[in-house]
């Protein structure tokens, strides 16, 4: 078998191995969901300031909210089953073009956070292992620790008095500048603009995860026999850092980056909600306060679905990094 | 013990923080004689400044006392740091034992059921059980130990795991000990070093899910937190930045702390770290 | 009685004018970016009175009237109106001219069609505001005529863009208003035209060309951005993102900060038909509740002042009655009930109690109550905070609840599981329409939301409310409201708190926009930017 | 002939708390061209720090030359510069290691790792560094450099790796080789190869090789001359010859007195009572594959084995690792379940039995097992760890404590240990407890997995000792997992020795060793290091003569 049909079969492998568990969250969520008191009609019905019960009992029906559960269930499963995550309640919209919408932001937020995190992190640690026990260990350590330590919605806050009010240098917030409406490049970088401080917040957050993990790697791949050997054949210290010890103390943050990115969509609520970012987590916070269920249902879907697929992919980079491990 | 200590004791940093922890454990068990009255009590003039109207940490818009509050949120926080630990490190300990002894099957099952909690969006689970179960401290509690769970499930299935095909564990095999008393009496010994490290880690972690939480207005309108006071005081910050930062601080100081302490152990429990150190 | 009243257009734009304050010259062109939040669940307006739609519909839609800041009646699609003298019709001539925004004419038969289709049938307030009318008239295209079973002085109150928009028919004749496409993508006759909506950031409108009124509006755009986060709703006004926040938008900390910077302006204006009303519901029904001295003695012991000055930061009234005093304009405002306190009288509250015979306990507990929060903001949560802690010294012990939306809706108007909620009403622009429905016994409606939960019957108030709503005479109406007044004083099934004020916040490059007495539910056609 | 080394007065100092000031005391020796100089010691003895002193790869800050010269070619290495070892390391000295797994870097390819030294050192073209990597390798012959220049290292077997090690320290032909232990990590058959390579390699390029090792086999085996360390000292040197044939310092002699010899025990007479039968024992490992196809790895570990334990009799069980030796031994006390044939004791099947059927039938089958550390659970005291047997057997708590007593006198051990912790004890005695825990049960047989292949020679000589006393005064039946022929020669009275799954050939210790049958007996025999100077005191005489 070829390389390439190799890799493609692993990767329809893991799919199908992630069913069950994408299934098993939408189940689990779906009675938990149930234990909730209310359900859409309520919100609907309150938020349109009165409403019959007639007119309520007719709109579940509408929504099928006056099924048994176990029919909403296979209703709900069979539709899923053919790639139909329904229509939210609330929205009057199918669940998957609401959530399309979303996911591109939610995949910029993430991709950009976990690059900024782990990039930096990557570099903190290593510079804080190069430097064990120095100022500049314990000067990184702790500051790693703090922005741990700070609550988001302070950082993102003052961030925004810092750099938006003061400084005047980034917008406060959103995901687009709603006077001008860009378009091509413009809009690219409109947006590049309007994604740097919800990044930074976020990545701040997970910088100390990253920072530790790496000193602690470097450390423990610094002591390995094969750092001797390279001593041994004469090779810089530099090259030993940066080629030898530096590519296996990548492989912890690699796993760990991916553990994360499940923690991320969902870590990410706060953030969004301060910098009113169009993200996954903002609109599944909504979701379950308007008891939309199939749209919150369909996110668990799709950011499972998301988790797994980053997951493949940090599989993929691992397999690349670590000729051990084989991809199939 | 002794040596342990000797060895924690030569980590400047973690003794560092467990003084800052153990002022704050001091603060939070004398806080009802410093600050006897409820800590939601009106106490005085809204909105004072640090260190007038008789306010050390300045009030709040209702006249309520920061630093009353900062002491008696402590002892919520830590309490619902240490109890859902507790709690998740309970779980963990159990699904991740069960997984790395008897591996196959019961590893499989165990362990997409862990996957399965690592792939949900843990905050916005958090998030859902709180608003499902009503928002107490008890949910809070039950929500932070559901979402934080799996990683030690992780940690535990894999040290038993490497542990159950040492040679001191098959020798109990081979005098017919039971599986329950080797799990508990022989390897779970083994991997409390780990496991003490990660639960302190997550003490901290607690503490910060549960001020996010109360940031989204999902805190126990009851009980005085931390929590509470910065989620009560975040629209305050541009008018009377005491109010919601003081209480940042007390969290940003015990997360700190926690974390200090917690690599502290780390180094002074995992040989490895120590040798080099 | 005969009332004709016509409007010629060139008077109304210049009392526009004229009420704008200055005569400046009108600047067209610009984008306006104002602060719509929570997101609308669609722009359905004549679907649900829900406030973030009312602040984005009425720029597309109109009504038939417009009211001006003193809510008298100003023309919109209805150019004219005539009352029979036995107020049984009532007459409307159209505007002549206008065009939905997809081209097709606005004619009578909408009307027709929006009121009796539509209104009538699926708008949570429009089966209360046009109950009497039986049906419509069309003699041509340019008049509906509406024939009403009795009289209904309240109804021309309700006939807003945002109360009562006209709805194409030609877009929704044969469908199930409730499931039609327009909820998504509205098409209206107002000033602005739907373009976008990009959920969870904003919702984009252009200015519509072929608008009706000659020369409006002014703004070339105006987009609806959706700021999930008060504090950052504030620094996006304070960094000039956006221009205006209605309805609390800007919580009222920072806009008592921002009213005092250079650049911004504060106003409590445009409210008047929204009339909303702090207040406790109790579960008269069961103990401890089901005692008015324990209620009463509740209403003594709470400072109103303290909640407006220090959760409010001084905005609001200390509520004196039933009835908001704003109704003092039409007569019907009654003034000074009893049991009505600004300042907590801690004294009297024991003295009531004592009175009742509901004693302390050893630990000086007299009553314990679980008190349910409205789950719309912090302030209600700090509001709670406060009464926990003001009813400890008449010895009533709170414990706080603070659910969310749907578990909250049910508890208290499903399950009527709960003993005291704090909560607020619309009053709005009659008793009729926004005060009726917490007090009938005919409005004990299990499963219906806002209406009578305390589930206090009273058949002497009910023949009240019911020659209430039909007095056309202005003197008679208001003593019926006095002696409804007194009695709810008196059983205090519902405890007034504060009346209301919301807060708009506006950048003071902003202008134009304080023309309609419907604030922020206004069009905002004549708004412009002031570079 | 050309002094390449000369260590005068070397000194390397541990770290303040060590167990003793100077890891490495007043080491006095030299290094010729064209020689192989075998420092030997046991664990411990600081012939491995020596090593790196001269490397300059000393785990610094808290290990460091505190005294000394280490002269080479007239320069002090103990003082040269960190850039000019840099330039000496790999090219003039070069280093290979014990584990080849863990000193090859497992993400980068053999290739890269062999042309780091040519990048480091010489200024040539890729193609022709490229030419001269692949020369090398086909010089240390491995079959196929062109795909073990691609290879990772996880992908060549361990000998394999040990070639590559080497071809990279031969890369530019340095004056000086340090072998740290480079055989220890490989099986006697390919450790007899690697050691034929490197005295070819050494020969072909006149290269000087210090040769650090802890087996007088391979010393004898190898080594030119010898010097001989005891914890930091040298405290013998001079010719192979010499210090084999005429040690002159006691722990010396003690050390090449404790080479087991490979001439076998004299044989005793087998009872004719058979206490345990393994018959057509049947055990496959598979990994890989599952539900959705892929490779799937099957691995024969036991193959149709058949053997008879009689009682008091040890039977030695011998093969290279992969051999499936242990999970023979591993099936017999049931921590494995074999797929099919009878596992007969005292006439019971044994391998059907299930968890609870087979608890009465566990004390009286008990193993000692190969790790002393491993072996022994950290967090629990000595006496709970030899009484829990009897205590879960049955018995009370004191009549428990009283056995365990008795057997730590038993096993040499004193009264003390009883409450004490694993960590406490050396290597040697906590093998001890070992085995004071398996006869806690008073078991009838005892199956030893490689119970003493951790141990220095010297403890290794005490562990054999005590396993045959006590197999003498307790009338215990022994099955005894080794790779080593000496130590089997010395306590089995059969053998059985395995490959793949298979036992090839089982038969008396003395017939085995005189005439093997089966061509692997004999590879085996041939490849044990040194077998002409420790085969026999006869031997060993015309070894010398010869």
């Amino acid at each position: 078998m070829s390389h390439s049909a190799r890799r493609l079969r692993y990767v329809l492998k893991r799919l199908i191995q992630a069913l069950p568990i994408v299934l098993a969250i939408v189940i689990m969520n779906f009675f938990l969901l149930q234990m909730a008191e209310g359900d859409a009609v309520d919100v609907l019905a309150g938020e349109a300031g009165s409403a019959t019960p007639e007119y309520m009992a007719e709109l579940r029906a509408k929504f099928g909210l006056d099924q048994p559960l176990p029919v909403q269930l296979a209703v709900y499963l069979k539709n899923v089953l053919t790639f139909d995550l329904g229509y939210s309640f609330r929205h009057e919209m199918p669940v998957s073009q609401l959530i399309l919408d979303r996911m591109i932001p939610t995949m910029l937020l993430m991709v950009s956070t976990i690059m900024l995190a782990v990039g930096f992190g990557v570099l903190l640690g290593l510079i804080a292992a190069t430097g064990l026990n120095t100022w500049r260990d314990t000067a990184i350590s702790i500051f790693a620790l703090i922005t741990y330590a700070t609550p988001l919605f302070w950082v993102g806050l003052m961030l925004i008095v810092v750099f938006s009010l003061n400084l005047g240098w980034f917008p406060t917030s959103g995901m687009e500048n709603l006077t001008m409406f860009y378009e091509g490049w413009d809009r690219v970088i409109d947006i590049a603009h309007h994604l740097v401080l919800p990044t930074i917040t976020l990545s701040l957050f997970y910088l100390a995860l990253y920072t530790r993990l790496m000193r602690a790697s470097m450390l423990e791949q610094y002591g390995q026999d094969y750092v001797t050997t390279a001593r041994a054949k004469g090779v810089t210290e530099r090259r030993i850092i940066f080629v030898h010890v530096l590519r296996n103390a990548l492989l912890p943050v690699v796993t760990m980056a991916g553990v994360q990115v499940g923690a991320l969509i969902g870590g990410s609520v706060i953030v969004e909600s301060v910098f009113a970012w169009p993200g996954l987590g903002m609109l599944a916070f909504e979701a379950l306060f308007a008891r939309d269920l199939n749209l919150l249902l369909g996110i668990f879907l799709l950011s499972a679905l998301l988790v797994v697929a980053v997951n493949l992919v940090v599989d993929i980079i691992y397999s690349s990094l670590d000729p051990r491990i084989e991809v199939g | 013990m002794h040596s342990f200590w000797k060895r924690f004791a030569r980590n400047r940093q973690a003794l560092f923080g467990l003084a800052i922890l153990g002022c704050i454990l001091i603060m939070a068990a004398t806080a009802h004689l410093f600050f006897p009255t409820d800590p939601f009590s009106l106490a005085g003039q809204s909105m004072s400044p640090p260190g007038q109207n008789g306010f050390l940490l300045g009030s709040d818009s209702l006249g309520r006392d920061v630093a009353a509050g900062i002491a008696h949120g402590a002892k919520t926080s830590l309490l619902i740091g240490l109890v859902a630990t507790l709690v998740a490190v309970l779980i963990g300990v159990i699904m991740g034992a069960l997984a790395g002894y008897y591996g196959g099957i019961v590893d499989d099952l165990l362990m997409r059921t862990t996957e399965m909690f690592q792939t949900i969006p843990s905050f916005v689970f958090a998030i859902l059980l709180v608003a499902i179960m009503k928002p107490s401290i008890e949910s809070i509690v039950i929500a932070i130990a559901v979402v934080s769970w799996p990683a030690v499930a992780r940690l535990v299935r894999g040290e038993f795991l490497s542990l159950r095909n040492r040679e001191f564990v098959q020798a109990c095999h081979t005098i017919g000990m039971s599986d329950v008393r080797i799990m508990l009496g022989e390897i779970l010994p083994n991997c409390l070093s780990p496991i003490i490290v990660i639960g302190s880690l997550m003490v901290a972690t607690a503490i910060l899910i549960e001020s996010g939480l109360a940031f989204l207005g999902l805190g126990d309108p009851n009980i005085m937190s931390w929590g509470f006071q910065v989620g009560a005081g975040r629209t305050l910050l541009r008018s009377a930045w005491w109010v919601c930062t003081f209480p940042g601080i007390a969290i940003l100081l015990t997360v700190l702390a926690i974390n200090l302490v917690g690599e502290g152990l780390n180094d002074a429990l995992n040989p490895r770290l120590r040798e080099r150190s | 009685m005969r009332h004709l009243c016509k409007f010629a257009l060139a008077a109304v734009a210049m009392s526009a004018a004229l009420a704008s304050g200055a005569a400046m010259a009108q600047k067209a062109g610009g984008n306006l970016v104002f602060i719509v939040q929570p997101e609308p669940p669609s722009l359905a307006g004549y679907l649900s009175t829900s406030g973030p739609i009312g602040l984005v519909a009425p720029k597309i839609y109109e009504g038939l009237f417009d009211y001006d800041n003193d809510l008298k009646i100003a023309p919109a699609l209805a150019e004219s109106y005539d009352v029979s003298d036995d107020g049984k019709t009532v007459t409307f001539k159209l505007q002549q001219g206008v065009t939905w925004h997809d081209g097709e004419p606005f004619t009578s038969a909408d009307v027709e069609f929006t009121v009796m289709e539509v209104l009538k049938k699926v708008h949570p307030r429009g089966p209360n505001s046009f109950r009497e009318v039986t049906s419509i008239d069309t003699p041509d295209e340019y008049t509906a005529v509406f024939n009403l079973a009795k009289a209904a002085p309240y109804m021309l109150s309700a006939l807003s863009a945002y109360e009562s928009p006209m709805v194409p028919k030609h877009l929704l004749e044969g469908q199930d208003p409730r499931n039609a496409e327009l909820g998504n993508n509205p098409v209206g006759t107002g000033p602005f035209k739907f373009v976008e909506w990009k959920k969870g950031q904003y919702i984009r409108l252009e200015k519509n060309e072929n608008y009706w009124k000659e020369g409006l509006p002014y703004l070339d755009r105006i987009v609806g951005r959706f700021i999930p986060d008060a504090s950052t709703r504030t620094a996006a006004m304070e960094s000039g993102e956006v221009m205006y926040g209605a309805f609390g938008a800007i919580p009222n900390i920072d806009a008592v900060r921002l009213r005092d910077t250079d650049g911004f302006s504060v106003t409590t204006e445009g409210y008047a038909t929204i009339n909303p009303m702090a207040l406790i519901e109790f579960d008269t029904t069961e103990p401890p509740f089901d005692n008015p001295a324990l209620r009463k003695a509740i209403s003594y012991a709470l400072d109103r002042q303290f909640l407006i000055d220090n959760i409010w930061f001084g905005y609001g009234k200390p509520a004196t009655s039933a009835l908001s005093s704003t109704f003092a304009g039409p007569g019907l405002y009654k003034d000074p009930m009893p049991n009505y306190v600004p300042t907590a009288d801690i004294e009297e509250a024991i003295k009531l109690l004592d009175e009742a015979g509901i004693t302390p306990d050893e630990n000086g507990v007299r009553a314990k109550a679980v008190l349910d929060l409205i789950p719309y903001g912090e302030d209600w949560r700090r509001a709670g905070e406060y009464m926990k802690q003001a009813l400890v010294p008449i010895g009533i012990e709170l414990e706080l609840r603070y659910e969310d939306v749907p578990t909250w809706l049910k508890r208290v108007y499903h399950n009527y599981d709960f003993a005291m909620n704090v909560n607020y009403f619309y009053q709005l622009a009659d008793p009729v329409l926004g005060v009726h429905r917490h007090y009938g016994t005919d409005q004990i409606r299990q499963g219906t939301h806002f209406v009578n939960s305390t589930r206090y019957p009273n058949p002497k108030l009910d023949e009240l409310l019911v020659a209430g709503a039909q007095e056309p005479d202005a003197a008679k109406r208001g003593e019926i409201y006095g002696e409804i007044q007194s009695i709810l004083a008196e059983d205090m099934p519902v405890l007034n708190l504060f009346e209301m004020e919301f807060l708009t916040v506006y950048n003071d490059k902003l202008k134009g926009i304080d023309v309609s007495g419907l604030g922020a539910y206004g069009s905002f056609a004549e708004a412009w930017i002031d570079d | 002939m050309t002094r390449l080394l000369d260590i005068r007065g070397l000194h390397v100092s541990l770290p303040e708390g060590a167990q003793r000031p100077y890891a490495v005391e007043n080491a006095d020796f030299h290094l010729d061209q064209n020689e192989i100089l075998c420092v030997v010691g046991e664990s411990g003895s600081g012939k491995s720090l020596t090593a790196r002193a001269v490397m300059g790869l000393l785990p610094r800050p808290h290990v460091r030359v505190a005294n000394g010269q280490i002269v080479f070619h007239s320069e002090d290495l103990a003082t040269a510069s960190e850039p000019r070892m840099r330039e000496i390391r790999g090219s003039e000295i070069s280093m290979i290691f014990q584990e080849p797994m863990t000193a090859l870097n497992p993400v980068m390819t053999i290739g890269v790792q062999i042309d780091e030294v040519f990048r480091f050192h010489e200024k040539m073209s890729s193609k022709e560094r490229r030419e001269r990597a692949l020369s090398l390798l086909s010089d240390v012959r491995l079959p196929d450099p062109e795909q073990a220049l691609k290879a990772y290292p996880h992908e060549l077997s361990g000998g394999q790796r040990q070639r590559a090690m080497i071809a990279m320290a031969l890369a530019l032909d340095p004056k000086i080789l340090i072998a740290d232990e480079p055989t220890t990590a490989l099986d006697v058959t390919t450790q007899a190869q690697v050691l034929k390579l490197i005295k070819e390699m050494q020969e072909a390029h006149g290269t000087g090789v210090l040769f650090i090792t802890h087996d007088f086999g391979v010393v004898a085996d190898i080594a030119d001359r010898v010097a001989v360390m005891q914890n930091g000292l040298v405290v013998e040197s001079g010719t192979t010859d010499e210090v084999l044939r005429q040690p002159t310092h006691p722990y010396t002699q003690s050390l090449i007195a404790a080479v087991p010899s490979l001439a076998p025990r004299p044989p005793r007479t087998r009872s004719s009572e058979v206490v345990l039968e393994v018959k057509h024992l049947e055990k496959t490992y598979r990994s890989g594959g599952g539900y959705f196809g892929g490779k799937e790895r099957v691995v024969h570990a036991a193959r149709d084995v058949t053997f008879d334990l009689a009682r008091g009799e040890t039977l030695g069980i011998v093969g290279e690792s992969g051999s499936g030796k242990s999970t023979v031994a591993r099936c017999i006390v049931r921590l494995n379940d074999a797929e099919a044939g009878e596992i007969l004791l005292d006439g019971v099947d044994l391998r059907p039995l299930g968890r609870a059927a087979m608890r009465p039938h566990r004390p009286k089958i008990q193993m000692v097992f190969q790790d002393p550390f491993a072996s022994l659970n950290p967090r629990a005291r000595v006496g709970r760890i030899i009484a829990q047997g009897p205590i879960l057997a049955g018995a009370n708590a004191v009549t428990a404590k009283k056995r365990a007593l008795e057997l730590l006198e038993t096993v040499g051990l004193d009264a003390g240990a009883y409450d004490r912790f694993p960590h406490e004890f050396s290597g040697g005695q906590r093998q001890r407890i070992g085995v004071a825990r398996a006869l806690a049960l008073d078991p009838e047989v005892l199956v030893a997995d490689e119970p003493v292949s951790a141990l220095d020679v010297s403890i290794q000589a005490q562990i054999l000792q005590l396993l045959d006393e006590i197999r003498d005064q307790m009338n215990l039946s022994m099955v005894f997992i080794t790779h080593d022929l000496r130590v089997a020669a010395q306590v089995c009275d059969r053998i059985a020795v395995m490959r793949r799954g298979e036992v090839v050939e089982i038969g008396p210790t003395g017939m085995l060793f005189e005439a093997p049958r089966h061509e692997y007996t004999r590879e085996l025999l041939s490849a044990v290091p040194g077998r002409d100077w420790f085969a026999a005191p006869v031997e060993k005489l015309a070894a010398v003569s010869s």
